[in-house]
């Protein structure tokens, strides 16, 4: 069994949800609009799938396997509601920020995913640490292309203008056609990163 | 009351569903031997069909029924196969050779010649159907890595020259590659195995094998008579040397005019 | 047969917790998202009313409406939060009208419009057109306020849409008789009429004759909206018109914008 | 809102893949053969269809008069999971090689962003029973032909002369970006 730091470090690079996994692409390319909105979906989905993982290891003996997914889909329904409830009622503001991301975590499929592959199989420790590498690798992700469609869609990173007045922002990037080609453009970077990593 | 009525839906909901799936789980159970999962998954997956069965999962039902043989999983080798056993309880009967693919061909861009310049699909299988490929030589590999993006195990990476490269380390001899080549160029040859080889495919005679390419093999049988332990043979104009009675000594080297015998003990690549 | 049992139990008792759980957490959190949003919603009309107190929801048709009162109880507006169809699809609006029947404010709360191009409507270079005009004032695209060039069809649905709303609150709130599209036709003289408006994206002219009190024939004189898409609207409304005797028709769906083109020239004929 | 405007929207002006980013990961993980398309695209009528009807059912007959709208996604959710592994079942009997061909995709519709997107959709708009069948139907529909139309591209894209790096995933999303842009072209034409 890998060892701890691997277990970690694998969802940050080697296998990122979004880039080499190919998982959670629908709540990546509709919230990747800015850096603000991407971090935002980022974290809450590294919550969501932290508690579940924690919930799921624990409960992974005594779910039979013929009902572990309504099982699992229920554990995360419940972790997104309340999460939802609870930001909107004690911090409205960052609840108003998130607020379309946190329905869209339930069909995010990271973390059914990650349920189903891992920690149906380990303990509660490992699951933490899994959950904690895929959930930061996926913000990153997130966060990333979320800069770059800001940077040229709007000129802007983080809302802060940055490209002076001059720059025409390219309108498509904040359309879904945009999303998908930016998407595309970065898993063929990553590639090629990767390759040109393992032959060096 | 709002307690109530959610705890008593949902928990009502979960009930009918449960239900409902356990019904269907009997009434459509598939008769499935929890053994097959297990061995599907200790295999390493990558459907290459060495074993002569489509796919993974048709090999662990097949070994489960026992219509197939232990040690059927060339890329798993060893490993695989005790663990397959100890899985069905038989005792282990896996043999130690561990193959590997080899190129039989050097003819490089500069060294083999080309009929026409060839600017189609970059696959070898579709270069053939055009005259039977762009190459002077009919047996030459033709470089365009129908090999390298077929290989399952990522083992095979076209070389700077042109021609296809074995990563010694990754390959596990499954031969995906070798059914692959429209030319036949690749072979499934022991990994461990010492000596000298004969780097060429080529079945011409003489006289084609010089216009087509710089070093193919001519089948002058000047090795043959070099070698002192008879262990080179020479078959429709090609030399074979036998890896078991071949010593090293070298002798056929300095003989080959064509400087196409090579050694056979690869560096590793990466 | 145990497993199966076992298989409707954990989904039971799995469902059950995870039901209770949640009424649990929605007891507590609901109350205070509740009186939050009334917070919310009331510096949003405070945005528009300085000094509202209370405030009353009435909905008409799908849509809500806040009668604004001051401390002193006073009436002093009416906020309606309101849609309108544009390019993108649904705007959704809030639109102030004092207890004057002026408009005092436009906020857009969602749209789809392109960006770049059909969110001209969320910016003052729009909305200055709108505030301030009267109840009195007729508020039809094209002919009294001008669409934004190169949005077209966001502007007009946005003017639309407001007059729309101007109706019913002053029929609803402002107690004014609502002198919209219902003209009278007895009082007007015999003879063929002919009046102009905006349609989809061109000029809709049509043709009213008028004897006896009765509008006896409408005919589109000219248009050049979508083909395809007006032509039911510019077969459909004359006939409804002319059978209803009065402009109080639905549009026909799917070619709004040519439909409520007719009506505002057949109202702009007979004016 | 009449039936034809809906089908005509749902497919073409508003596709659920293209336009509004539901359902990817299936959308580029099955979408390689025409085959396996075809099945996928039957499966999620099928359970998008059946979902509709008893979401409808159970919010407007179960949620809305005891007032637990809250627990709207959670039930929605828990109607889908137990729909997808009914058909997974019986799948797994009845076609043992579209089971398998599809693999990890079907429980994965479970995650499908469209059908729980399509269920919260008809509860919003508050569509009638007859509205929400015909909603779920044609959405599925422009599922399946936005899946096909894909699975046809990628199978040239096979022999196509693609860059090493750009290879698989990275050009059917380039791809699909520019079947977005086409699909968009209808946006003007109606809108709900």
């Amino acid at each position: 069994m890998s060892t701890i730091a691997q277990e970690f470090s694998k969802g940050l690079l080697k296998e990122n949800p979004t880039f080499r996994l190919l998982l959670g692409m629908c709540p990546t390319l509709a919230v990747s609009i800015s850096a603000i909105n991407g971090l935002g979906m980022g974290v809450s989905a590294l919550f969501v799938l932290l508690c579940s993982n924690i919930v799921i290891a624990a409960l992974r003996n005594l779910i039979p396997s013929k009902v572990r997914i309504p099982a699992y889909i229920l554990i995360i329904a419940t972790f997104v509601t309340i999460v939802d409830m609870v930001l909107n009622a004690f911090t409205p503001d960052l609840h108003k920020a998130l607020g379309i991301f946190i329905p869209l975590i339930v069909v995010n499929c990271i973390i059914l995913g990650r349920a189903e592959a891992f920690a149906r199989k380990n303990n509660i420790v490992r699951s933490i640490i899994d959950a904690l590498g895929m959930g930061i690798g996926f913000t990153l992700a997130l966060t990333i292309l979320g800069i770059i469609r800001e940077l040229f869609g709007k000129g802007s990173i983080f809302g802060f203008g940055v490209m002076g007045t001059a720059f025409e922002p390219m309108g498509i990037l904040a359309t879904a056609p945009g999303a998908f080609i930016t998407l595309g453009i970065m898993l063929g970077f990553v590639n090629f990163m990767f390759k040109r990593l393992r032959i060096e | 009351m709002d307690f109530v009525a959610a705890f008593v839906i949902i928990g009502g909901l979960g009930l009918i569903f449960g239900g409902l799936l356990a019904y269907t789980a009997q009434r459509f159970a598939v008769e499935e031997d929890a053994r097959v999962e297990t061995i599907c998954d200790l295999l390493p997956g990558a459907n290459c069909g060495a074993c002569g069965f489509p796919g993974c999962i048709n090999f662990a039902e097949k070994v489960v029924k026992g219509e197939a043989a232990v040690d059927c999983c060339v890329p798993g080798g060893k490993g695989v196969c005790d663990n397959i056993c100890e899985v069905l309880g038989v005792e282990s009967v896996a043999s130690e050779i561990k193959k590997m693919a080899e190129v039989y061909c050097i003819g490089t861009k500069d060294v083999a010649y080309d009929k026409f310049v060839y600017h189609g699909v970059p696959d070898c299988k579709a270069a053939m159907m055009y005259g039977g490929g762009f190459k002077a030589c009919k047996y030459g590999c033709l470089g365009l890595g129908t090999c390298v993006g077929i290989c399952p195990f990522d083992a095979m990476h076209m070389g700077a020259n042109g021609l296809p490269q074995v990563d010694v380390e990754r390959c596990t001899g499954c031969g995906v590659c070798a059914k692959a080549c429209p030319r036949g160029v690749i072979r499934i040859v022991n990994a461990d195995r010492t000596g000298k080889v004969v780097l060429c495919n080529s079945k011409d005679r003489g006289k084609a094998t010089r216009q087509a390419c710089e070093v193919g093999c001519i089948g002058c049988k000047a090795c043959v008579k070099a070698c002192p332990n008879e262990a080179v043979v020479v078959e429709d104009n090609l030399a074979y040397i036998d890896s078991t009675k071949c010593d090293d000594c070298g002798k056929c080297v300095e003989a080959c005019t064509r400087d196409i015998i090579k050694n056979a003990v690869k560096i590793a690549l990466s | 047969m145990r497993d199966a049992l076992r298989m409707a139990l954990t989904l039971l008792i799995i469902g059950a917790i995870c039901g209770g759980l949640l009424s649990v957490v929605n007891g507590i959190t609901a109350p205070m998202i509740a009186d939050r949003e009334n917070q919310q919603f009331l510096q949003a009309l405070e945005g528009f009313f300085p000094d509202v107190v209370k405030f009353e929801v009435q909905e008409i048709n799908g849509e809500e409406f806040y009668s604004c009162y001051d401390a002193a109880g006073k009436f002093i507006g009416v906020v309606g939060k309101v849609k309108a169809s544009g390019y993108g699809g649904e705007i959704s609006y809030d639109l102030a009208v004092s207890d004057a029947g002026d408009i005092i404010g436009i906020r857009i709360s969602s749209h789809g419009e392109t960006p770049g191009i059909g969110d001209v409507i969320t910016k003052p270079a729009f909305q200055d057109r709108v505030i301030g005009l009267n109840f009195a004032d007729p508020i039809s695209a094209g002919v009294d306020v001008d669409t934004v060039s190169g949005a077209t069809v966001s502007s007009s649905g946005m003017i639309n849409s407001i007059r729309r709303v101007m109706n019913v609150v002053g029929e609803n709130f402002l107690g004014m008789e609502v002198e919209k599209a219902a003209i009278d036709l007895t009082k007007i003289a015999d003879g063929t009429y002919t009046g102009t408006a905006r349609g989809f994206k061109s000029d809709v002219t049509v043709e009213v004759v008028v004897s006896g009190g009765k509008i006896t024939s409408l005919e589109i004189v000219s248009h050049d909206d979508t083909p395809g898409i007006s032509d039911n609207a510019v077969k459909g409304m004359p006939q409804r018109i002319i059978d209803a005797q009065s402009l109080e028709v639905d549009v026909v769906s799917g070619a709004s914008m040519t439909s409520q083109g007719i009506i505002n020239a057949v109202f702009n004929a007979l004016k | 809102m009449n039936l034809l405007a809906i089908i005509f929207v749902a497919i073409l002006a508003n596709n659920i893949v293209l336009n509004q980013f539901l359902g990817i990961c299936p959308y580029l993980g099955v979408s390689k053969r025409i085959e396996t398309s075809v099945g996928m695209g039957m499966a999620v009528i099928f359970v998008m269809t059946m979902s509709a009807i008893v979401t409808w059912i159970v919010y407007n007959f179960l949620l809305e008069p005891f007032g637990l709208v809250y627990l709207r996604t959670i039930t929605f959710i828990l109607v889908i999971a137990g729909l997808v592994q009914l058909v997974e079942t019986i799948l797994k009997k009845t076609n043992p090689t579209l089971f398998r061909a599809l693999g990890i995709y079907l429980p994965l519709i479970t995650t499908n962003c469209t059908i729980l997107g399509v269920a919260l959709l008809n509860v919003q708009a508050g569509h009638n029973i007859i509205q929400t069948i015909v909603y779920a139907i044609s959405v599925a529909i422009g599922f399946t032909i936005a899946l096909v139309i894909m699975a046809g591209i990628r199978e040239r894209l096979e022999l196509a002369n693609v860059s090493s790096f750009l290879r698989g995933a990275a050009v059917s999303l380039v791809t699909a970006g520019i079947l977005s842009l086409a699909f968009m072209g209808f946006k003007g034409m109606m809108t709900l």
